[in-house]
């Protein structure tokens, strides 16, 4: 079991409030992933379940006990610290043996387990060497070997393949999947990364100035952010955010700015509603736009950056810049004026003030 | 090409100097020793003589003669090793709270703690006398010991080097189900080997040295420390310089040999306790 | 945090094993001296008093006495310890000393006692007609020549040693050895490592002039008199006029000035009767001991110092009775004590003793015993160690710096002023 | 969103935070706790050793006291006295001069000490572990074996008569005991503070100095732009530790010279221990003590501002 409960979880240090009131539950067995810049409140958040970061208010739930004025050692939590926080001074076996040592596991039951785990990780080589003697990639086995000998309800990871390269980071997250799904113990991963978040997390938890702002599974924040700033972040590139007016023509809603006018079908258009002649802000997802004669949006090329698999074209749209995702057979130079036609499915619209998603 | 010669011959150079530097260096250490085995009148011959034709190595049992040096070594030694294991404890506990907690008032107690360090003994030794006294302590060696036992310096240096550790270790041990006593000895202490190094090596050098406090504590012969002894022969014998400076040749040994062993760690303590910042 | 809690408490304990007193026996008398010169002299009693034996710890150099200090301020002083005369005034004004009692010792009173001494020996230990130490050691100074460089200059050492401060001079110049501008034998030198040796000269010299340190009332500085004047000036002549003494060997802070005379950098030089034992028979087959200079020899006065066995007023009564029991062993015998430490003692009858034939003609005792007859204890005060500081200091700017003595004399007046001042 | 069990949120903070913390004391108040307790042995010892009698000696300085009769009380008149006092203000002075004379050249001596060290050179190995042998020393061996050294037949004057120059009674001059004392304190601070600068050095990336070569800065440009700013924080602390070791002088003084010639040793520690031991004199004592700490204290204050603009916390 490992079912984890916040309940107004608040953190302040001070003047700076750096988690606000979040509420959130993580079901035994998930993978959940906290999103979100630095200074969001997602590590705290972890620290806070760890136990290493005091709690200003709210509760923290493990299976219904709850776990506030639990020590770190008696929650059944084990974690992946960004740098790895492995013992200098003891090989790998004794770091990994270091925790079931502290708990007085029998020491045969312990070599067991940590043999067990180095066999899952394949570092039983490793064993006997000492943490300076390893890569960036060893390392980090040796930290989840860690973390997996103490078989606890609640896997934490903070940032954990920040340190490697983009290589190692790629496998390092397809094992760690592959570690949890054999496992299937709970677990909370905290990352910046959104391509992690996405690729990992079975729900994403974006957070933003330690409040949360949407929880989801990647597809849902992807498709149907809750709000601008999540769809801001999530996506690379981030989608495009114009300001625009709200017209009602004829029965059909229509968002109109500089250089575009984009109608919408009436079963889009039901957040709008009561809008008429109010400001907005249009938000189109780069990959969500055709090139087209009849286009409802218009621009002139400035940057061509070809990536390989697809062209990006960076335009000037009534003054604003926009990005779209073309084929890589698209052949246009720059200072052309294009048009584009938006995926009306995909248009989003948001409030300009709260940034509360519209449509 | 030229150029080239010009910077190997100041190589060369700097390399001569550091020669000379040396000399001038350990040219007392020499003249002690040589002293030791000459006799009492050959001392101040001229020319000096560094080895003398007839040596007098009898010069040491002779000057170890004339006190109970047996005892004040000994003292010495509890004296330097008990100071030194205080400071060792305390300091590096004391280096770790400050580093590693937050509490209230942590900048204070620091800045109070540092602030010992512009208090000479010789400013506060009667009322520090007076508290050793009304601590029934007079000519014991917790006496000689206790108002040695903590020294701001080895707070500052641990403290420095313990704030190097990085936080998540010592989180990881938390984790790990380490006490919190058990974080600071199975893990800080294993990893600030090095300045504690530095700080036993210096606090065993100070300590070994101390004069002016274990003269006014120490009452009887039992309790005088080397220093003392050593001093005292100027009383006994004024003339004695051979054997005064054979008493200081062996006075020497314990700290040298202990240097000899550790100079590349002190160096290296030095080195990584944060003052690099 | 309950193995937290458990190493403080396991530090504490380990402290208070260490507190734990080390000596804790009560039969025991400690005695707290300068040198060891009475070590055998204790191990005597203690094989004859195995229920009261007496635990010898000796201090040497400077701090001696200010460690005595603190420990009599904190009552925990040895039971009785040795003191250097001219400390006694800042003793006894502080009632820190317990007086001796005469009648423990022997004697019907105090009269009676000093009939046994040499005359004035116990001078300095009195203080409101009560006696405050006892003085096993009675020493003074007297003028050590090197026969050996006075045959050398065409002199014999016999008949044309110095008698007065002038001779000093002029005999010292003709012992003087030069190699090229440097002295490299000097004919005389004053000892003056300590303000204490500088005292016991100027003091005694200024007495030869008929002046004194200190007026009658010992509130007022006399040193910048017409006596005091000229006793400097006899520093100044012998360094400057006769260039008898080199300032920058014979000077304050030189290593170990005894050492200069058995070593022949010096031909005459003043010390104590126990440098005769220090110098050993080798040197002291060439060497002589003749009176200390005067000014006038026919109104000799010598300087003379002792250091005394005091009592600890803080113990009990039975206890001073048992410290006058070891006093008594101490001074019982005056030929067993000059054996023991070298030193004569202020015993009247010191001299002919039986046994003594042989030291009085080897040991040069007669001159000793004979200087220390004429002998006057330092300028008592309370102050003394500042007065003895403030006149090393006009010496020393005298003798280095050629500065007026009269000039000098006057700002260490100043001084001495200021601090009789104080309360 | 996930508000499945909540505590009410009208709440105010307060009540919620009690709730939360159950009304004991919560686990990282307990944290907080293990770390004072960490200091506290340290700081309960110098309280006792170093505080009480640092109060104790402010105290006094406002009494007349003997050490043996009773204080009494005095008011400023211990500080008039020191005021009026030419001795003490010539001790004043004696330390002041001993302070900087030996703390200065140590700043650069030291440097160009670890400067020497830290080159390549045959047998650095050796040549360092000559230079730092001094700080094995003990205080009272360098005392003797310096006075000996000092004596007017002593080693150093061997050295100059053979080449030349005359004889010298270091000890026994006014214009040379201050100067030899000096030079004593110097040679046995600089291996130590040269420990400290090679740590410094040591720790200096190498890529700095590499990217001032590409910029094409010399031998000379690279100490004054690259090292220095950067050893900047080892130079402050160095001054600072240099100056408190250098103030606290009293063996030397005490063991060669007894504070003379006329004075001109006397530093103020000696003053402080004579005053009170030797004069019985404790409240003037007390009261220079006093004096001292003020000096120190500020001299402290202008180097740790110094520190912190050097970049040290």
């Amino acid at each position: 079991m490992g079912e984890v409960l916040l309940e107004d979880l608040t953190k302040d240090f001070g003047e700076v409030i750096a988690v606000k009131e979040v509420n959130l539950t993580i079901h035994d067995g998930e993978f959940v992933v906290l999103l979100g810049p630095s200074g969001c409140g997602k590590t705290t958040t972890l620290r806070m379940i760890a136990g290493l970061e005091e709690i200003t208010s709210g509760r923290i739930l493990l299976d219904g006990r709850v776990l506030n004025d639990v020590h770190p050692r008696d929650r059944d939590i084990a974690m992946v610290f960004q740098n790895y926080a492995l013992y200098p001074h003891m090989s790998v076996y004794k770091n990994m043996a270091f925790g079931l040592k502290m708990r007085k596991v029998a020491r045969d039951e312990i070599d067991r387990r940590v043999k067990s785990a180095a066999g899952i990780l394949g570092i039983e080589t490793l064993l006997g060497r000492y943490p300076g003697k390893l890569s960036g990639g060893q390392r980090q086995r040796v930290a989840l070997g860690r973390a997996i000998v103490r078989d606890p309800r609640v896997f934490l990871f903070d940032e954990p393949l920040s340190n490697l390269d983009a290589k190692l980071r790629v496998q390092t997250r397809v094992e760690i999947l592959k570690l949890h799904q054999h496992l299937a113990a709970t677990s909370v991963y905290v990352t910046h990364d959104q391509v992690e978040a996405m690729t990992m997390g079975d729900r994403i938890v974006v957070m933003h100035n330690g409040t949360i702002q949407q929880v989801g599974s990647p597809m849902e924040i992807y498709q149907s952010p809750a709000n601008h700033f999540v769809a801001g972040f999530i996506g690379s590139p981030s989608m495009n955010f114009l300001p625009a007016t709200v017209r009602a023509e004829g029965g059909r809603t229509i968002l109109e700015g500089g250089g575009f006018r984009v109608s919408l079908p009436a079963e889009r258009a039901g957040g709008l509603e009561g809008r008429e002649g109010g400001e907005v802000v249009f938000g189109i997802r780069p990959e969500d736009m055709r090139m087209g004669s009849e286009g409802e949006i218009e621009g002139a090329v400035e940057i061509i950056e070809p990536v390989g698999s697809d062209i990006f074209l960076d335009l000037s749209v009534g003054g604003e810049s926009l990005t779209v995702r073309v084929e890589p057979s698209v052949r246009v130079s720059q200072g052309e004026r294009i048009r584009l036609r938006p995926d009306p499915a995909r248009v989003h619209a948001f409030d300009p003030g709260t940034g509360a998603t519209l449509i | 090409m030229r150029r080239k010669t010009m910077l190997r011959l100041g190589g060369a150079l700097i390399t001569l100097f550091a020669l000379f530097g040396v000399w001038v260096m350990l040219l007392p250490y020499f003249w002690m020793v040589s002293s030791s085995i000459k006799t009492g009148i050959e001392v101040f011959d001229l020319p000096i003589k560094w080895i003398p034709d007839d040596i007098q190595w009898v010069n040491y049992p002779n000057a170890l003669a004339k006190g109970a040096f047996g005892v004040y070594f000994y003292n010495s030694f509890v004296v330097a090793f008990a100071v030194m294991g205080g400071n060792l404890v305390f300091c590096t506990l004391a280096g770790y709270g400050l580093a590693k907690f937050r509490f209230p008032h942590r900048e204070l107690c620091f800045r109070l703690i540092l602030s010992t360090l512009m208090l000479p003994l010789e400013i506060v030794l009667v009322p520090t006398f007076l508290v050793v006294r009304d601590l029934g302590l007079v000519n014991t060696y917790g006496g000689l010991i206790a108002p040695l036992a903590v020294d701001a310096f080895g707070v500052f240096l641990m403290r420095q080097s313990i704030r190097d550790i990085p936080d998540s270790l010592i989180e990881a041990a938390r984790m790990d189900g380490c006490s919190e006593f058990g974080i600071f000895w199975r893990i800080i202490l294993p990893n600030c080997k090095p300045a504690l190094g530095a700080l036993a090596l210096l606090a065993f050098r100070d300590n070994w040295d101390q004069f002016l406090w274990p003269f006014i504590v120490a009452t009887t012969d039992n309790l005088k420390t080397f220093p003392l002894g050593l001093a005292q022969m100027e009383g006994i014998d004024s003339a004695a310089y051979h054997e005064i400076m054979a008493l200081a040749v062996m006075g020497m040994i314990p700290a040298a040999f202990i240097f000899l062993f550790f100079q590349r760690a002190f160096v290296r303590g030095i080195t990584l306790t944060g003052l690099k910042e | 945090m309950r193995r937290f809690l458990m190493t403080h408490l396991l530090v504490g304990l380990l402290t208070a094993l260490l507190v734990s007193p080390a000596f804790a026996q009560q039969t025991r008398i400690t005695w707290w001296g300068h040198s060891n010169c009475s070590k055998d002299l204790v191990a005597e009693w203690n094989k004859k008093n195995p229920n009261t034996p007496v635990q010898y710890d000796f201090f040497a150099m400077t701090p001696y006495f200010q460690k005595l200090t603190a420990a009599l301020s904190t009552r925990s002083a040895a039971d009785m310890f040795t003191l250097i005369d001219f400390l006694l005034p800042g003793f006894t004004a502080k009632n820190v000393l317990a007086p001796i009692r005469p009648e423990w010792l022997g004697y019907k009173d105090l009269e009676d006692m000093k009939k046994a001494y040499i005359p004035g020996a116990l001078d300095g230990y009195i203080h409101k007609g009560k006696l405050y130490a006892l003085p096993p050691i009675a020493s003074g100074f007297s003028l050590f020549i090197n026969t050996k460089h006075f045959r050398e200059a065409g002199l014999d050492p016999d008949k044309d040693y110095p008698r007065t401060w002038e001779d000093v001079g002029r005999i010292g110049k003709k012992l003087v050895k030069m190699r090229g501008s440097r002295m490299v034998r000097e004919g005389f030198d004053f000892a003056m490592h300590s303000s204490t040796w500088t005292m016991w000269y100027f003091n005694t010299t200024i007495r030869q002039y008929g002046g004194e340190i200190l007026d009658a009332s010992g509130k007022k500085c006399l040193a910048n008199s017409e006596a005091g004047v000229k006793a400097m000036n006899v520093r100044a002549r012998i360094a400057h006029h006769y260039k008898a003494s080199d300032p920058t060997v014979s000077l304050g802070t030189n290593a170990l000035p005894a050492d200069d005379l058995p070593k022949g950098r010096v031909s005459m030089f003043i010390t104590h009767a126990g440098s005769v034992a220090q110098f050993g028979p080798k040197v002291m087959k060439y060497v002589k001991v003749v009176p200390f200079p005067q000014v006038d020899p026919k109104k000799p006065v010598t300087p003379i110092y002792g250091f005394a066995l005091a009592v600890n007023p803080h113990i009990s009564e039975a206890k001073q009775r048992a410290v006058h029991k070891v006093l008594k062993h101490v001074v019982n015998d005056s030929k067993t004590w000059y054996e023991r430490t070298s030193y004569p003692h202020p015993d009247k009858n010191f001299l002919n003793l039986p046994g003594m034939e042989d030291a009085r003609k080897t040991r040069y005792l007669d001159v000793f015993v004979k200087d220390i007859s004429n002998g006057r204890f330092l300028q008592r005060s309370d102050k003394v160690l500042e007065l003895n500081q403030a006149i090393h200091r006009a010496m020393e700017r005298v003798v280095l710096k050629k500065e007026d003595s009269k000039k000098s004399l006057d700002r260490a007046c100043k001084e001495i002023d200021a601090a009789l001042a104080k309360k | 969103m996930g508000r499945e069990i909540g505590v009410d949120r009208t709440l105010p903070s307060k009540i919620r935070r009690l709730v939360a913390g159950g009304g004991k004391r919560s686990l990282h108040s307990h944290l907080r706790w293990a770390g004072f307790f960490f200091v506290l042995p340290a700081l309960i010892h110098l309280i006792i050793f170093k505080f009480y009698p640092m109060l104790q000696a402010f105290r006094l300085s406002f009494y007349r006291y003997d050490l043996m009769s009773p204080p009494v009380f005095t008011g400023l008149e211990n500080y008039n006295l020191l005021w009026q006092n030419p001795l003490f203000h010539q001790s004043f002075w004696v330390s002041v001069k001993y302070m900087f004379g030996v703390s200065i050249p140590e700043w650069f001596f030291a440097l160009a000490l670890a400067l020497l060290l830290n080159r390549r050179m045959p047998g650095r190995s050796v040549i360092r572990l000559a230079y730092f042998f001094p700080i094995a020393m003990s205080q009272i061996v360098v005392a003797m074996v310096w006075k000996f050294m000092y004596h007017p037949y002593g080693l150093v004057n061997t050295i100059l008569e053979t080449f030349g120059i005359g004889r010298i009674n270091w000890l026994s001059m006014e214009e040379s005991a201050l100067p030899a004392l000096i030079a004593i304190g110097i040679w046995r601070g600089i291996p130590l503070f040269g420990v400290i600068y090679l740590a410094g050095l040591q720790a200096i990336p190498k890529e700095y100095h590499e990217a001032a070569i590409i910029d094409g800065a010399g031998v000379f440009q690279r100490f004054f732009y690259v090292t220095i700013p950067l050893l900047l924080p080892t130079i402050t602390f160095v001054m600072v530790l240099s100056l408190l070791s250098a103030v606290k002088v009293f063996l030397n003084p005490l063991v060669m010279t007894e504070g003379g010639p006329n004075g001109t040793t006397k530093v103020l520690p000696y003053f402080i221990y004579e005053t009170g031991f030797a004069f019985f004199r404790m409240g003037e004592a007390a009261a220079a003590s006093m004096v001292l700490f003020v000096f120190l204290f500020g001299l402290t204050l202008i180097q740790l501002r110094l520190l912190r603009r050097g970049g040290v916390e």
